[in-house]
């Protein structure tokens, strides 16, 4: 993989797919709570394509489209709310759920039991939470293969 | 208050540390009538290296760490040597360490125990 | 001969892995699924998710995940650590 | 139809495939990808312990009804098994890329300076 | 106040990881900040910890239970526990009052010994998710957040030790026992497995009543030695020690304690899993024994190894080591006599036999836990002044460091002597009951464990001469004493180590007695706790 990363065909076809990876990417986590996926699944998707953006362009292709210290301050953001929702429901108990099935317009509606087509506005802080795991996922291994290929680059040049 | 009793002993630490304050105390009684004709600065200060000059430098005055205790490692060297050999750096030998210690514990788990 | 007793031991190891595999309960029938089948019974109820899964993942076992949110941001820190930019004096 | 262990047979068999790397491969490389190969023996041993015979995915969205499900919690369980071990895989694998910058090889054999 | 030692548990957990979270945004505004921040996260900790301990120690002695995201233990009309649960016993409290003396001064002496190196907000972020971690593996009940806890001290404690990248030594430290900490955390997770697999559960206490009830099968004991192995791996015992001194070693000074401390809540896993998941009911005699033979060859390859180092760090390192076979030697004894005791259908209560060898060996190892975090720790802190001061690490390179820092020879003294058990300081004190207790079983293992610690007198004599002792012509000008940041928190251990050599009754009665009777008679209670009534 040089400088310029790979062929203009992987290039091209990067440019077509890796905004349609983000957006199902995302898909995935909102729909966590009713869907097969969830925050881990849906940022494990899109650092995918972050990757894929990587790999076809090389470390320089990637100027201007992600800040490392960016990624690295949302990955931060992610944990703390993350760990924030978790202190919510302190008043009762640690990760105590206190939103669910409680009608509050936000995620608070109750599901009828059994099969359902389901709705968005359930599950509680489950979806707050799919959201803020997925933003830590997606932020952390992004970096994590940002830093280590430009690291293996250096190992290269020296 | 203070001591352990294990049962059939007992380790008290006040009353050891009182005991030994007190034989402190006895020896600095019998030093304070030894003789008082000792002066500093001369040449009883000087230490008495069998006629021989004081060395000036660093290495001769101190006995450096590695050669402390020569006698006894050497005296062990038979196990030192294979103790040693045992404890090769390599990772693959650590790893064999535990796959060979997880099966012996598993022999004595399921076929002993 | 230090290949014959660490293979001598791997194969223990392995034999027994593979005795704890056979010994245990067969494929596809769990000894006492009391547990799950809570969280398949009460995980709209209590949780109003429909993805079972996804409510034991962040509320049964929330506290779960929080740890794995944790190793991930270590791993994280840790490879930032290790690719740091560092002083002059340090090189 | 009933395949008794055959597949826990098969995850040991991923786990001691593993060990055999870790014990017998020179390279650093070679001995990470044996401790992943161990952790996918066991993720593949956890996800298959919930599994029930003739059960669906346990998700009521596209479920039909009365329909029995799989056991929930093993897969919850690999799920984290499985970020834990892309955690520890990024970190071993940046430790080996400073191995080699410091002694400009990854045999094991040679990387012995912390001995005895 | 009611409610924060209501919450007090898994407050010990999470105010860490909000401080790791959080510390590389604040360190953005500079290290004043930053260092203020990490000062204030772990002085909260600590007081929650000894909150924790106060409120357990004073109280009736029961376990109490914390459930996560639910209210009561139990659902009603279900036998298994569903939610995730911390349970504190009297061994828990006990561990969480080590772990914070550690860590407390630890995270003190590294603000002025880390002045001038970069990174430092990742360090304190890395150094806070392990003292996460180790307060979780102390507090949780739940057998695979232990093991989660297990894999987040793992990657904290390889990313402290392969922090200073530029030494080659470290990074080849950082990924060996990165390997071995993966490895012994999977067969720990395979073991998780094997037992979910065979009773449907993932609590400790439930698991614990289901095998107390039908006896240990096959797959539980497969799963017993893969987490004892595993275990007593990550607790650094012989044969399975060698990343050990690495470890300790290469890492900076102060982390070197913390990791001492991380493996003492491997041990204390150990511990739980022998005494309580497969305890008095199924408990077999050969698992004290194998305690024991580890314990014997830990404690003796440790010292004579430690005899010929020359690095003094790594010296420090397999004294530790060495360490560690006493506390299992104790609970090796104590594992033994119980075995014996229930197979000779003996009442374990402990008004009977309160002064029994196997308890007063159950005494004598948990107490050498506190002495060893409190000594080790002293020595490392004061290692590390002495390496910073000199500049190098051979032993054959210094000499008269005494001229010039006279504090850190003091306190490096005491922590020598308290290691070596030299009365009146505490290590003679648990050693004391370890000897007597011992000798009761096998008179040969107790001779083995007092001349191994001479031995180990011997060691530190050879560190204090190499490095203090000597003409101060060889040293380089800069060396000095340490800064004031570095010598109170080597007081505040040394302090500790003295009031524990002089008062060990009082603190054996408080606090080491009720953790002994939490591992001695304390199995149905704990799963009492739990699942009701027991």
């Amino acid at each position: 993989m040089n400088e310029q990363g790979m062929s203009v065909i992987v290039r091209t076809v990067t440019r077509l797919v890796y905004g349609l990876a983000i957006v199902f990417g995302f898909y995935v986590i909102m729909h966590g709570h009713l869907t097969p996926g969830g925050g881990f699944q849906g940022g494990a998707i899109v650092a995918s394509a972050f990757a894929l953006l990587l790999v076809s362009f090389g470390a320089a292709g990637l100027k201007g489209r992600l800040n490392k210290h960016l990624l690295q301050s949302l990955e931060e953001v992610g944990a703390l709310a993350f760990l924030g929702l978790a202190f919510a429901g302190i008043g009762t108990v640690f990760f105590y759920n206190l939103l669910a099935s409680s009608g509050s317009p936000l995620f608070g509606e109750p599901v009828a039991f059994g099969p359902n087509a389901g709705a968005l506005n359930t599950g509680g802080l489950v979806p707050l939470m799919n959201w803020a795991v997925g933003l830590k996922v997606l932020t952390g291994i992004a970096s994590i293969v940002i830093v280590m290929l430009v690291g293996a680059r250096k190992e290269e040049t020296e | 208050m203070g001591g352990i009793n294990s049962g059939f002993g007992a380790w008290n630490p006040i009353a050891w540390t009182l005991l030994f304050l007190g034989i402190l105390i006895v020896g600095f009684a019998v030093r304070s009538r030894g003789r008082k004709d000792y002066k500093r600065g001369t040449d009883q200060a000087q230490p008495f290296l069998s006629g021989n000059p004081e060395p000036e430098a660093a290495e001769t005055l101190h006995v450096r760490g590695e050669n402390l205790y020569w006698g006894m490692v050497h005296g062990l060297s038979a196990y030192y040597k294979r103790v040693r050999a045992w404890h090769t750096g390599i990772l693959s030998d650590y790893v064999a360490w535990f796959i060979g210690a997880l099966g012996l514990v598993f022999i004595i788990l399921i076929w002993i125990g | 001969m230090r290949k014959a007793a660490l293979l001598v031991a791997f194969l223990f190891v392995s034999a027994f892995l593979l005795l704890a595999a056979t010994s245990t309960r067969p494929f596809g029938v769990p000894n006492d699924a009391a547990m799950d089948d809570y969280f398949i019974a009460n995980a709209q109820g209590e949780v109003a998710a429909n993805n079972v899964v996804t409510a034991v993942v962040f509320d049964y076992r929330g506290f779960d995940t929080l740890g794995e949110a944790t190793v991930l941001f270590a791993a994280v820190v840790g490879v930032l650590t290790l690719f740091r930019k560092l002083r002059e004096d340090e090189r | 139809m009933n395949v008794g262990n055959f597949p826990f047979v098969i995850a040991a068999l991923l786990v001691a495939f593993g060990l055999y790397a870790l014990l017998f491969k020179r390279n650093l490389i070679k001995m990470v990808i044996g401790v992943s190969l161990v952790e996918t023996g066991v993720n593949l041993f956890l996800v298959m312990l919930g599994y029930r015979s003739g059960g669906a995915a346990p998700i009521y969205t596209f479920a039909t009804a009365g329909e029995r499900m799989v056991l929930p919690t093993p897969q919850a369980l690999t799920l984290t098994s499985i970020v834990i071990g892309l955690a520890t895989t990024a970190l071993l694998l940046s430790f080996a890329v400073f191995v080699h910058r410091h002694y400009g090889t990854l045999d094991v054999r040679k990387i012995k300076e912390l001995r005895g | 106040m009611n409610a924060l030692t209501v919450h007090a548990p898994v407050l010990l957990v999470a105010v860490p990881l909000l401080g790791a979270f959080g510390v590389p945004l604040v360190g953005k505004l500079g290290r004043g900040p930053r260092n203020v921040f990490v000062g204030l996260i772990a002085a909260v900790t600590a007081a929650l910890a000894g909150l924790l301990a106060a409120d357990f120690f004073a109280g009736s002695g029961a376990p109490n239970v914390y459930v996560l995201g639910g209210t009561m233990p139990l659902p009603s009309g279900m036998t298994v526990p569903i939610r995730i649960m911390f349970e504190v016993d009297g061994m828990s409290a006990f561990m969480t009052l080590i772990t914070a003396l550690v860590t407390l001064t630890g995270a003190y002496f590294s603000f002025s010994y880390w002045k001038e190196r970069s990174g430092g907000s990742m360090f304190f972020s890395l150094f806070l998710l392990l003292t996460a971690g180790i307060f979780g593996m102390e507090l949780t009940g739940d057998m695979f957040n232990f093991f989660v806890f297990l894999e987040i001290t793992s990657i904290a404690a390889c990313g402290l030790i392969g922090f200073r990248v530029w030494l080659r030594k470290s990074q080849e430290a950082g990924f060996k026992v990165m390997t071995l900490y993966t490895l012994s955390g999977l067969f720990v997770l395979l073991a998780v497995a094997l037992l979910y697999g065979e009773h449907g559960g993932l609590n400790i206490a439930f698991l614990a009543g289901q095998i107390g009830a039908a006896g240990a099968s096959l797959v539980d004991k497969i799963a017993l030695g893969l987490l004892l192995t595993g275990l007593a791996m990550k607790a650094g015992a012989v044969p399975l020690h060698m990343w050990a001194p690495d470890a300790y070693g290469e890492a900076p000074a102060p982390m070197s304690a913390v990791l001492v401390a991380n493996s003492q809540a491997s041990l204390y896993g150990l511990f739980r899993i022998l005494f309580t998941l497969f305890g008095v009911g199924v408990t077999l005699s050969t698992n004290g024994w194998i305690l024991i033979v580890f314990a014997m060859l830990t404690i003796f390859v440790g010292v004579t190894m430690a005899l010929v180092q020359n690095d003094i760090k790594r010296l420090i390192a397999y004294g530790a080591v060495s360490q560690i076979g006493y506390m299992l030697l104790g609970v090796g004894v104590g594992l033994v006599r119980q075995a014996s005791l229930v197979a000779g259908g003996a009442a374990l209560a402990d008004s009977a036999n309160a002064l029994d060898y196997g308890f007063v060996a159950l005494q004598g190892g948990i107490f050498h836990m506190l002495n060893d975090a409190a000594c080790i720790g002293l020595l490392f802190l004061a290692t590390g002044a002495v390496v910073r001061a000199s500049g190098t690490r051979d032993l054959n390179k210094m000499g008269g460091l005494a001229h010039r820092m006279m504090w850190t020879t003091i306190f490096f003294i005491i922590g020598a002597f308290a290691l070596a058990g030299v009365p009146p300081f505490n290590g003679f004190a648990s050693k004391f009951l370890i000897y007597e207790a011992s000798f009761q079983l096998s008179p040969f293992l107790s001779v083995i464990a007092i001349l191994s610690s001479i031995m180990l007198l011997a060691v530190f004599m050879k560190a204090f001469q190499g490095a203090f002792l000597g003409s101060k012509a060889g040293l380089p000008p800069a060396a000095g004493e340490a800064p004031l940041g570095m010598l109170i928190p080597m007081a505040v251990l040394a302090v500790v180590v003295v009031a524990f050599g002089l008062f060990p009754g009082f603190f054996v009665d408080t606090i080491v007695t009720p953790a002994a009777k939490a591992l001695w008679v304390g199995r149905d209670a704990y799963i009492g706790a739990v699942l009701g009534g027991g």
